[in-house]
């Protein structure tokens, strides 16, 4: 009774929708979770008859898949500093010089973007061998680059343009040299933006698996590159186990970045002048 | 005038990191993939990859494919965002706050994890099936209706985002004085919400149409066989047919449309920003 | 690194590049120490590769390298005969093979070398089966003529994937179509043959509603195998390694049961090529340890561990195990069509899938 | 005159705890009634609850004989201009002002004739065509004006519209709205939290604090006779000293005021900077002149006493009669002082200098 | 005295051809300046020209004996505060006033304590701690003039640092300024748009119009003698009529006023409305009482005449003496009369009542 009573009390319009958006988005995952800690799981039972960690203890105890998580974080906070560090001068340009093809530059980032990465990767490979970067360390690195340039030019662009120029003035007046400023208060300034960036940069490097393939075999193998293998080879209780495992830190990610992830700091970086 | 020209140096100088990193990570390859295209199997210049991609009826059949799952996928994920969005812009119930919580979450999760919960949740078989039962059930999985829902899946969050931004720059006084002369609800949507935000709704579409038009796992592992999304053809060109040319011409194939659509977004922004100068 | 094949005590190391499920990579794990145990000059580096993301970037890697003129890294890749056709049309990537370097070669049959352009040695094979769920099918086919009533009886029931993203699915199809046609027409690579192929692609777009989901083919050997897991169909075409195992390990149930078929599905070797990278030591190592692979001794771990078919032949294993193949020993055709599997694929792509 | 509007007992408490208590307000028609207050003190709750966009807790509001406390915003006969974003960037001026005859379905060439009425009134005649972004804050908030005068609105809602321009322009608006509010008969709502614009612009002034109106009068009544410490000291410039208040009489130094309320011990006495006079007789207060500042038409002079400091407005003619520096003799012409009688109120004596 | 700041023939063009043509400006040690004018003259490219923020086409800048022209701004002994977004927000208040003392590389405990001194100087001791968004809009301010304060400069500017704040906060800072300016003998140059703010504040005021100065002077002088038709616009109220000037007097109804300046035909004649005074003599103009305007401590009264619209001061305590709707007779106790000379200027007459 209590229940209908407090259905009628939060609208049932509100709850219809919310239980629409949960199933659907949730649903999959939620079931991924079962999977996961199912042992018998027959058709069409509704729920897994018997429980089980059998695929739990095969997964943590393999090495391989322990050490592709710690690889891919390795490879994602790595990713996520060089892509910081040639970037963001583009953006701070963007946002603040007039200098003659500015427009042209910023929307090659864009157009780029659009090449379909799959058409790219064995002219890439063909490079990176003249360049001696397969298998390499720097190769990874580099292909990760290519999805996140965008994001990361773009993005905290927006956020500088946010950075009102008297505060800017204001630290020059009292003293400080333009890249003192630029280091002590512009940049800080614009650190929500530039967060979101590096989270965007940091997840889009996390997932990559085709270019890693491509230029990290054999050494390299990722999270992601695992996953592809998985799926194809186990049974979907042990893929399950591997999903739960590998989408637990992107959550963690998630929480710890909700602060600076909302709509206003990101969409911004969209609107081009 | 020497201060105007070092900022045009320095303007260009801060941009070149990232850009000579473009040129050589993606401009080259893309540069060498067009060129690919263009030459037949003996390596002579010739137009013959087009000419397949324009006259095989296989493709033909593809392209419309393509063009009517994206379409169709971008028209769900504006219409569905933009309900979320204006749920949380104008809602402050309860459940508007959960879900402003937690919507964002399938942004993170790695894009093959989700194909594969979605595979198991829908399949004929899946969870949902066994829930409401078999009969039930509409084929999700090996459908392009699958294909639609988990494009619909992955890129909500992203486009309720924009869209959340944008509803959320419009000030409620506008809102409010338009209540105030008496515009019903549906005329405050079409006349002032919907004029005000179709801006973003326009870098929402530009981004989802790349998205979209480009994928490959998902519409490899649930869409039907044929006809195929773009993306897997090109894929099948590539690797199992050995027809290295083919599939470039089909990657510069859709990247044309990609640049058309952005150019377009580009276009309608540069016509904002000059409105925004005078 | 790589490149340079000499170490600084001598010691020569080369790179096997291998792909499979996972008794592949533990066939490898067991034969490598047991090479290695055999003499001191050469040290045998795995690079296992599960399949899924594609044996196919490995070929891009070895085509890339060719593209630049460097040095692949690759010396052993396990690959499939089309690799071959694609390495010739990159004008060679693959050292041609002789007795004089393995002399085990002998133990192979002639046909099967031969089939390869003595490019490639098979080193192990196996075969496609049916694969069904034995509680729920009563009458199990025994001829291709009766799986195809059968699949037309039970609409909705059997699953063969795209053959496209998997060899059960292609030798599905291509059974379909060559078994309308004499014999030896597997060993035919002329094109003209394919104005033959009519009347099998006609039989694959009559079978094509009566298959699961009105015509659905599953991406890659393991989605069929999924499908049979989950009761959604009740027979497949499967490679007889992958079910093996997957049976042993409890992937699948134990309900389900395999089945060989007459004629039967085609099947055929793994072959290991020699990358071209223009160093002689690690030619000379590659073929050392492709010779020791061609051993009765390393072909028995295929046996045994992978559920698989010997890349020797029958008569030089143990009457133990010829014993326990009997009834599979010729179980297999092998299509030695070359680039007309990728033709097939193609047409069907065009007549079947898209029909 | 008849009661245009009336608010009785209005509450609004937000999940804050913060709101408003108690309000009621009545707006004869005709009548422009400001609520005025400092930031925070809850006018904007009082006339958004007006408008419909809150919901009052408790209290009823009637438009005209209509009780609306539960009619929805569009349409309450009410209309509302906001301190700024008035106007909708989207459309042009003319489609602005017109919006709301259009949905009443009115003919087109009413619509026009209308529009260009409304332009007439705020002086801004042939301005249709243009976007609002093209307009200065000034032109944007005659603008809205214009678009809630064509509502034909019984009650004229207006948050703070001026305080976003300029001194010169805000003038200039004040004046224009009591034009139009003669020549249109409006009853108005005004919020502002600028003593001055309630000043000038009122007929009636609603003093609030807190939640709570502190006293609701004319303006010069507010001036005069503030009906609180808090409404002397929000309303025109105020010295504030301390005298002693004895049954004869309140005492500042030499200076005996009349104590008709009969406060007893220390009092706040307030003194209006005009009431503060040079004089050469006794009893005076002796100061020195710390600062003179021009002001215009009057000089501010900031005096030093033996009670703290004193300001004076003189005559700008009269800025001879001062000197920097300068020991000057002083007199209060009318003083009011203040004691704690309850909690927030104040028991006031009002007195003028017994010459 | 020493002039410690110097402008001389300063201009700076945009590209828009807009900007300011050959200012001079000389401020002297201990004097405050202020650039008043309508928006868009030139008040803010003046100042961060001397900032160092705006590169001068022409001209020359000194502060003290240095020449400064082209010295960038983190080397100029100027400090400047602005309008809005002074402070940084990522920074604590302590932080924002200790920054430029680490960059000097200050002593911990001597940067400690110039913080205190500041904070005290700007009544906020005890805030170091607090981010800015936790401080009114007011108390940002007084925090950015400790900041500037704390640089020491030579010469302190300032742009409209006031005029985001309410009125009552905006009197009470220009006050405080006021004082701090006494207390340090800070030498300043203080930008505003409005006119009341000027005349408070400023020791000199330099009027500026359309990129050009149109008069410097003290405030008194400013309002009594506008040196043209757009400072008496400009500053203070002003009503405007026509008058007919003739050798011998400018005439205005019955009202004759000597011309000494020899103006000849129609000309604009100023009057402040305090200069308009109820008379019982003759001559006098009729006029009709249309307005009476309480603004606190005087009472703004609109006459209806002949010649148009007239705005009268008077005291409020004289406030009887006028009634709406009444008839009365006043005089003109002091004129100023403009007439085109060239372009822009105007020749200006001042001339008192010969009653
Ligand atoms: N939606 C709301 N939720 C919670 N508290 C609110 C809300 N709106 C206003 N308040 C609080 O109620 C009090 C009155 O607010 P209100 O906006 O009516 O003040 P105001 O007099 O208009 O102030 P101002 O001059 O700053 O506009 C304030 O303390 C404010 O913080
Ligand atoms: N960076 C610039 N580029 C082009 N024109 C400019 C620039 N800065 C100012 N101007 C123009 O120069 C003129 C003077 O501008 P300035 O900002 O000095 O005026 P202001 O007196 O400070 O006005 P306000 O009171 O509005 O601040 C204006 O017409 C302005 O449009
Ligand atoms: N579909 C285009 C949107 C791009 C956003 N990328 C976010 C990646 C998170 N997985
Ligand atoms: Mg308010
Ligand atoms: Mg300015």
């Amino acid at each position: 009774m209590w229940f209908i009573k407090l259905i009628g009390k939060l609208k049932f319009t509100g709850f219809v929708c919310f239980f629409i958006f949960v199933i659907f988005f949730f649903g999959p995952l939620l079931n991924l979770l079962l999977l996961a800690f199912s042992g018998e799981w027959q058709y069409p039972d509704r729920l897994p008859s018997e429980w089980s960690l059998t695929w739990w203890t095969f997964v943590l105890q393999n090495d391989a898949i322990i050490s592709s998580i710690w690889l891919s974080f390795l490879i994602a906070t790595i990713v996520t500093l060089i892509s910081l560090l040639i970037c963001i001068p583009a953006a701070y340009a963007f946002a603040r010089i007039q200098f003659p093809l500015r427009r042209f530059f910023l929307f090659s980032f864009l157009l780029t973007n659009a090449f379909p990465k799959m058409g790219l990767y064995v002219s890439i490979a063909v490079l990176f061998y003249q360049l001696n970067l397969m298998n390499t360390f720097v190769g990874i690195v580099l292909i990760h680059l290519i999805n996140t340039l965008m994001y990361m030019t773009w993005i905290p662009s927006a956020a500088f343009e946010n950075v009102h120029r008297s505060q800017e003035e204001s630290a020059r007046d009292v003293g400080a040299s333009p890249l003192k400023v630029f280091w002590h208060i512009t940049l800080p300034m614009a650190k929500p933006g530039i967060i979101v960036a590096s989270v965007f940069t940091f997840l889009s490097s996390l997932n990559e698996a085709e270019g890693t393939f491509l230029v990290g075999i054999p050494d390299y193998r990722t999270m992601p590159v695992i996953m592809y293998s998985i799926i194809a080879d186990y049974p979907s209780t042990a893929g399950s186990v591997f999903s739960v495992i590998l989408t637990l830190p992107t959550i963690l990610l998630l929480v710890a970045a909700r602060k600076f992830v909302g709509a206003e700091s990101f969409a911004n970086g969209f609107k081009l002048k | 005038m020497s201060r105007l020209l070092k900022g045009k140096v320095l303007g260009i100088g801060l941009v070149m990191p990232s850009f000579l990193t473009l040129l050589v990570l993606v401009a080259y390859p893309v540069m060498m993939s067009v060129r690919t295209s263009l030459q037949n199997r003996a390596g002579e210049w010739s137009w013959d990859n087009y000419r397949y991609i324009f006259t095989e009826p296989l493709i033909s059949q593809n392209i419309r494919h393509t063009m009517f799952v994206t379409i169709i996928s971008c028209f769900f994920v504006l219409i569905i965002a933009y309900g979320i969005a204006l749920y949380l812009r104008f809602s402050t119930r309860f459940f508007s706050k959960l879900i402003n919580k937690l919507y964002l979450i399938p942004m993170f999760i790695p894009g093959v994890i989700a194909v594969y919960g979605f595979i198991n949740f829908y399949r004929n078989n899946g969870w949902v099936a066994r829930l409401i039962g078999t009969d039930n059930m509409l084929p999700i999985i090996y459908h392009v209706r699958g294909l639609i829902m988990i494009n619909v899946w992955f890129n909500i969050p992203f486009t309720t985002m924009l869209l959340l931004s944008a509803l959320q720059g419009i000030p409620n006084s506008i809102i409010e004085g338009a209540r105030d002369v008496g515009a019903t609800k549906w005329q405050l949507f079409i006349r002032f919400i919907l004029p005000l935000s179709y801006k973003t709704m326009l870098v929402a579409i530009t981004f989802l149409f790349m998205g979209i038009i480009g994928s490959f796992t998902a519409p490899f592992l649930i869409d039907r066989n044929a006809p195929q999304m773009l993306g897997v053809s090109m894929q099948q060109h590539f690797s199992v047919f050995n027809e290295i040319g083919q599939s470039s011409s089909l990657a510069v194939f859709m990247f044309l449309l990609s640049s058309a659509v952005g150019c377009f977004y580009i276009w309608s922004n540069m016509k904002h920003s000059k409105k925004e100068l005078s | 690194g790589e490149g340079e094949g000499a170490n600084a005590d001598g010691r020569t190391t080369i790179s096997i590049y291998s792909t499979g499920s996972q008794n592949v990579e533990a066939y490898w794990e067991t034969v490598i120490p047991m090479f290695e145990e055999t003499q001191d000059e050469i040290e045998v580096n795995l690079v296992f590769i599960p399949s899924g993301t594609g044996g196919q970037s490995t070929m891009d890697r070895l085509i890339a390298a060719k593209q630049s003129n460097n040095d692949s890294g690759i010396d052993i890749y396990e690959g499939t005969l089309s690799d071959i056709i694609r390495s010739e049309n990159e004008g060679g990537l693959f050292y041609q093979l002789d007795e004089e370097g393995i002399p085990n070669l002998s133990n192979i049959d002639e046909s099967n070398l031969t089939g390869a352009n003595n490019m490639a040695v098979p080193y192990r094979a196996s075969s496609v089966v049916l694969a069904y769920n034995e509680d729920a099918v009563a009458d199990v086919p025994d001829t291709a003529e009766e799986l195809y009533q059968w699949i037309k009886d039970n609409p909705g029931r059997f699953a063969y994937n795209d053959p496209s993203t998997g060899g059960a699915g292609s030798s599905f199809v291509l059974t379909a179509v060559y078994n309308q046609l004499p014999d030896e027409a597997m060993n035919i690579q002329d094109e003209s043959i394919m104005d033959d192929w009519a009347p099998g692609f006609a039989l694959l777009r009559d079978l094509a509603s009566s298959l699961y989901n009105d015509g659905i083919y599953p991406q890659k050997n393991q989605g069929t195998l999924d499908l049979l897991a989950s009761s959604e169909v009740d027979m497949i075409p499967a490679w007889s390694d992958m079910a093996l195992e997957q049976i042993n390990t409890n992937m699948l149930p134990s309900s389900t049961k395999l089945k060989q078929i007459n004629p039967a599905f085609t099947g055929g070797p793994s072959y290991l090529m020699i990358a071209d990278n223009g160093v002689d030591e690690r030619k000379q190592a590659s073929e050392a340890f492709l010779d020791f692979v061609l051993t009765v001794e390393a072909q028995e771990v295929v046996i045994d561990q992978m559920y698989g078919y010997p890349g020797i032949r029958w008569d030089l294993l143990s009457e133990e195990d010829q014993e326990r193949f009997s009834d599979v020993s010729d179980g297999y055709r092998i299509f030695n069509g070359g680039e007309l599997s990728e033709e097939l694929v193609k047409r069907w792509q065009r007549e079947v899938a898209a029909q | 005159m008849s009661i245009q509007l009336s608010v009785e007992g209005l509450s609004k408490i937000y999940q804050t705890g913060e709101g408003v208590r108690d309000i009621s307000i009545e707006v004869a028609k005709g009548e422009l009634v400001t609520l005025l207050g400092p930031s925070g003190c809850g006018k904007t709750t009082v006339l958004r609850s007006v408008g419909g966009f809150v919901d009052p807790s408790e209290g009823i509001i009637r438009i005209g004989d209509r009780d609306v406390t539960n009619v929805v915003p569009e349409k309450r006969p009410s209309a509302m201009v906001f301190q700024s974003y008035n106007l909708w960037p989207h459309m042009t001026v003319y489609d602005n002002l017109a919006f709301s005859l259009k949905l009443k379905k009115k003919k087109k060439s009413f619509i026009t004739e209308r529009v260009d009425w409304a332009l007439n009134l705020v002086h801004l005649t042939g301005s249709e065509k243009k976007y609002p972004s093209e307009l200065s804050g000034g032109q944007q908030q005659r603008i809205a004006l214009a678009r809630a005068l064509l509502l034909e609105p019984e009650v004229l809602l207006l948050d703070e519209p001026f305080s976003a321009l300029d001194a010169k322009l805000r003038h200039e608006l004040r004046e224009e709205l009591r034009e139009i509010q003669a020549e249109q008969n409006l009853t108005m709502l005004f919020v502002t939290h600028d003593q001055e614009e309630a000043l000038s612009i009122s007929d009636r002034i609603v003093v609030m604090n807190r939640g709570k109106i502190e006293q609701v009068a004319q303006p010069y009544e507010i001036y005069h006779k503030p009906a609180s410490l808090f409404v002397a000291q929000f309303i025109g410039r105020m010295n504030f000293i301390k005298g002693y208040a004895q049954p004869d009489g309140i005492r500042i130094d030499q200076l005996i005021f009349p104590n008709e309320r009969g406060l007893i011990g220390e009092v706040a006495v307030g003194i209006r900077p005009e009431d503060v006079k040079l004089s050469e007789g006794k009893p005076s207060i002796e100061a020195k002149v710390a600062k003179i500042m021009m002001l215009g038409h009057y000089v501010e002079v900031t005096l030093h006493t033996i009670f703290g400091q004193l300001k004076m407005f003189i005559d700008k003619n009269e800025i001879n009669t001062v000197e920097l520096g300068r020991i000057v003799h002083v007199t209060l012409t009318r003083i009011q002082s203040f004691q704690d009688s309850n909690e927030n109120y104040l028991e006031r004596n009002e007195a003028y200098a017994t010459i």
